[in-house]
């Protein structure tokens, strides 16, 4: 049952994210665009010696972009970019029904997203914001 | 007389081949195909195949004369002067995007086209790029606040310099029928050309086309209960006898050297290649079943339906229709969008329930824009549609808004 | 190996629709459909439709990705870099169509785009509307007395003022087959764009389309054994992401206002409105049932039967072949004339014995035109073609000649 | 069997067409094709007194158009124009399968062409050749 998808534990995250905010002194910024729908983030990112310092957020998106929103939010501070590329490789692979736990726990409330391909975009759409935001960052660093 | 709804649900193959509970609201985006359009469709691909319009033997001779059949079927549907007013797509997007063709050499640099916000973007991005090749300039009618087209702003956006009005019959969100014959009036005072999208229209039961006054009337096999792959877009004979060509191919000729090409009549002369010969039959099939239906029942049914879905949906908290209420204005098309969640988020929970609705922006987005959004859900209603259906949507909806809102 | 034929046939279910005699040989025309494409189109239209590319519903999204696995078939089967490549398109004409426009801004008046003698009407006529839009010269390469691509013209014919380079690679009324090599070299030396209209290659086997040396190849469903009603169109990818887009409507757009319009990336931006679900399923299916049949068998196979029959011709008064007897540089496309008999006669007569050939120009004027004739008989072969075929075939003929000569 | 078209009548009804010419001295020439597949009639036409003196023609077609310009060339000398019309529609009630005899009988060797659609416009041709030149002849005395 596509209903699955909306268990508790996303919902939770979902109500998190309205309550992340942006970053007031961002490194960087980008804006992505879902293009099934036309949700829309816009994410901030600031970097200490390498390692990601913060994230800001404002997301105009389903459940499950507020989800992936806030999990990326809570857990990207502190990680260095390879953990997060690792987030995103591991996330993708979720969705594709691999098997294997991803290096973020948490992640794993998407499984239910599998099925609905036509759903997959939404839960992407902020690690590839946050990809987007470190190529953007390492662009103007160089 | 009343619908037997039962009975008409019999003559849709998916009813028997879903497994239940199985609530298709999602009519406006694509039809069930009706036996009929599947029979055709079928035994004409595995049993009776053969290229149409040139062969001598008798498996194509057959064939030529079921897709000539087939667009004979379909004028009668539109009440058409003649099968070679109707020229044979694939599909609406097709017909809207040949019309904005073939009808280029009539845009002036500093003419206007005049269409409206309540489009599809396939009667919008056509004209948009029409109007960029000649130097014209794109005008739109207003949505009322309960978006039908307002059409206060008729005699101010329809002038001497407006060479093209295309709006649509019936809103795909909102359902709002077109009232065509004050456009049609001023239209032709301008001697400006009046293209009308059907596409909404057109599963909603037979039309005189000849009477609305427009000019070109666009259409899609696959939302009236025919195959995907197939349109139609018809044309009054006069102005159809003027235009010149669109596509360059196979078919369309009389004759050709290198140089240059002699170009076939009506409607052949539009129809460059091998048709989708399948879909086309399935439509024709289509057509001529639908013709036969009681539509006054229908009617009756889909406004009891309609009429279901709108109250129950205002008894629901925090749910905003977008739509005409007056039933006589309207089709079985319902936008609404629940407070403070995301229409695709709906859509997937009431998925869940078996019910197949759409989120998003239907391909509508300056309509958004006027409604002040981004997304909304659609329930669209097709006369095999029954109250368990709407039923089904409700308690859907119930449960969307008890666990997100 | 050798083939099974039998096995084969029974993979097309017309053979067992059709009561016998019934020798299918107007393949060239249109391919009969295979089982798997058959049953793709039928799930599809009668138990799992929905529109693509917007639903979130189960039904929307496995018709959605049955779409796209539909794009990733194909393009495996012409050996793309990948499905992005790959535009579906409701036909070969439609898909060079859409070539003509998308490259329509690189020709400039005085610029030359080459075709040539041997072209299908929808490999000519597009290129004579182009070069008519920007004041271009469209030129042709000449024929063979034997019915092949004159390559002798090809150092003339391209030069620094040639854009755009359109030629068939394999002729539908002569069978021959173009060798794209020196082609592509002397296109890829002025900067021309070169086009293949691959409507006849493309149903004998798998291509590695990369390797031609090709920017644009297109090619019909219909053609290889899908259903009627979908094509496809490659473009290599770095050309692809720098083309407009042609058609406006639905699903090729990322953001629509009534003043403009931001375009999604290909292959999505040109493929405007509901795609042919349907077709483009069969297609798919088509593609990877063929993908996975011993070609090196059923190009033996056809080559047996081209010399049987091009033998049998022979022995026959007063035929006469227009098409090269190298069996290494054609495929089983076989056009002769009866002399002192119409074409249409010799193929009503044969529709007597169950064998269905076309009579005509087989929309190719130009060609009949170099042969000093009006029209031919055509034979085409498909790998389930069996001797029997052939042998009713070359009976018939006999019996023409009896009575009409 | 559509092999039944090739019968006796037809077949010589053609070798006569063959062996029919021009007129010297027409008064209305028309050339009319065949858009199936490029054939094509030059009919000549020379009325006296409202009625049909002659009829010639040159005919690039197949046997059915060959046979029926020959009927058409042979029957028509010496009848009115309304005859001539009425064996036209005679011919085209008879290709749509209708009963009834055609006012000239020789149209009834074009029986078997009925269930071959395709066709029907080439024993037409002819026909469709004549009623052009007669329309033109009479805009040309109007
Ligand atoms: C060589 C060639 N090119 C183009 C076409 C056109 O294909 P379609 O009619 O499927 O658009 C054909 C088939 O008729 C063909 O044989
Ligand atoms: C009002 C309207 N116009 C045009 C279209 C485009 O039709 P198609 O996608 O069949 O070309 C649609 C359907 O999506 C529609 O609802």
């Amino acid at each position: 049952m596509t209903s699955d998808l909306y268990h508790r534990r996303i919902i939770e995250a979902a109500k998190r994210a309205r309550e992340q905010g942006r970053l007031a002194a961002a490194e960087v910024t980008v804006t992505r665009d879902n293009p099934l729908c036309g949700d829309r983030i816009t994410l901030d990112l600031r970097l200490e010696d390498g390692r990601i310092a913060a994230l800001g957020h404002r997301t105009r998106g389903c459940l499950l972009t507020e989800a992936a929103a806030a999990i990326l939010t809570e857990r990207a501070p502190g990680t260095s970019p390879e953990t997060l590329r690792r987030a995103h490789r591991d996330l993708r692979r979720l969705l594709a029904g691999e098997e294997g736990d991803p290096v973020w726990p948490e992640l794993a409330v998407f499984r239910p997203v599998v099925e609905v391909k036509s759903r997959h975009e939404c839960v992407l759409l902020p690690f590839e914001a946050v990809e987007e935001a470190l190529a953007a960052a390492s662009g103007e660093a160089s | 007389m009343s619908l037997d709804v039962a009975a008409l649900r019999r003559s849709f193959p998916i009813f028997s081949r879903q497994p239940p509970p199985f609530h298709y609201l999602d009519n406006a985006a694509t039809g069930q195909i009706c036996a009929a359009a599947a029979e055709a469709l079928t035994a004409y691909e595995t049993a009776g195949r053969a290229n149409v319009k040139r062969g001598v033997y008798r498996l194509a001779d057959r064939a030529t004369s079921a897709f000539a059949e087939a667009r004979a079927r379909i004028a009668r549907y539109l009440g058409a002067a003649g099968p070679e007013e109707v020229i044979l797509t694939s599909g609406t997007t097709f017909g809207l995007n040949l019309a904005a063709h073939v009808l280029e050499e009539r845009v002036r640099a500093g003419d206007t086209i005049l269409i409206s916000r309540l489009e599809h973007h396939s009667n919008i991005v056509p004209w948009q790029m029409l109007a960029k090749r000649r130097g014209a300039r794109l005008r739109a009618l207003d949505v009322t606040a309960d978006g039908r087209l307002d059409l206060a702003g008729l005699d101010a956006g329809i002038d001497r310099r407006t060479r093209i009005v295309a709006l649509t019959h019936c809103s795909n969100v909102t359902g709002a029928v077109t009232d065509l014959a004050p456009i049609a009036a001023r239209a032709r005072e301008v001697g400006a050309v009046l293209v009308v999208d059907g596409a909404q229209r057109v599963p909603h039961g037979p039309l005189e086309v000849t009477t609305l006054g427009c000019d070109l009337y666009a259409l899609s096999g696959h939302k009236m209960f025919g195959a995907t792959g197939a349109g139609a877009l018809w044309v009054r004979g006069e102005l159809l006898a003027e235009l010149p060509p669109f596509l360059g191919g196979g078919e369309m000729i009389t004759r050709v050297t290198i140089e240059e090409t002699a170009y076939a009549p009506p409607p052949h002369r539009f129809e460059a290649g091998t048709p989708p010969i399948g879909p086309a039959l399935a439509m024709g099939a289509a057509a001529a079943w639908l013709a036969e239906l009681d539509w006054r029942a229908i009617a009756a049914h889909e406004k009891t339906l309609t009429a279901r879905l709108l109250e129950g949906l205002d008894r629901l908290p925090g749910v905003r229709i977008h739509g005409p209420r007056d039933l006589e204005a309207r089709y079985g098309v319902v936008a609404f969008e629940v407070e403070g969640v995301h229409a695709h988020d709906v859509c997937q929970i009431l998925d869940g329930f078996g019910v197949c609705t759409r989120g998003g922006h239907h391909c509508a987005q300056p309509l958004m824009e006027a409604f002040g959004t981004v997304a909304t859900v659609r329930a669209s209603l097709a006369p095999y549609n029954e109250e368990a259906d709407i039923d089904a949507l409700l308690e859907g909806l119930e449960r969307v808004i008890r666990i997100l809102r």
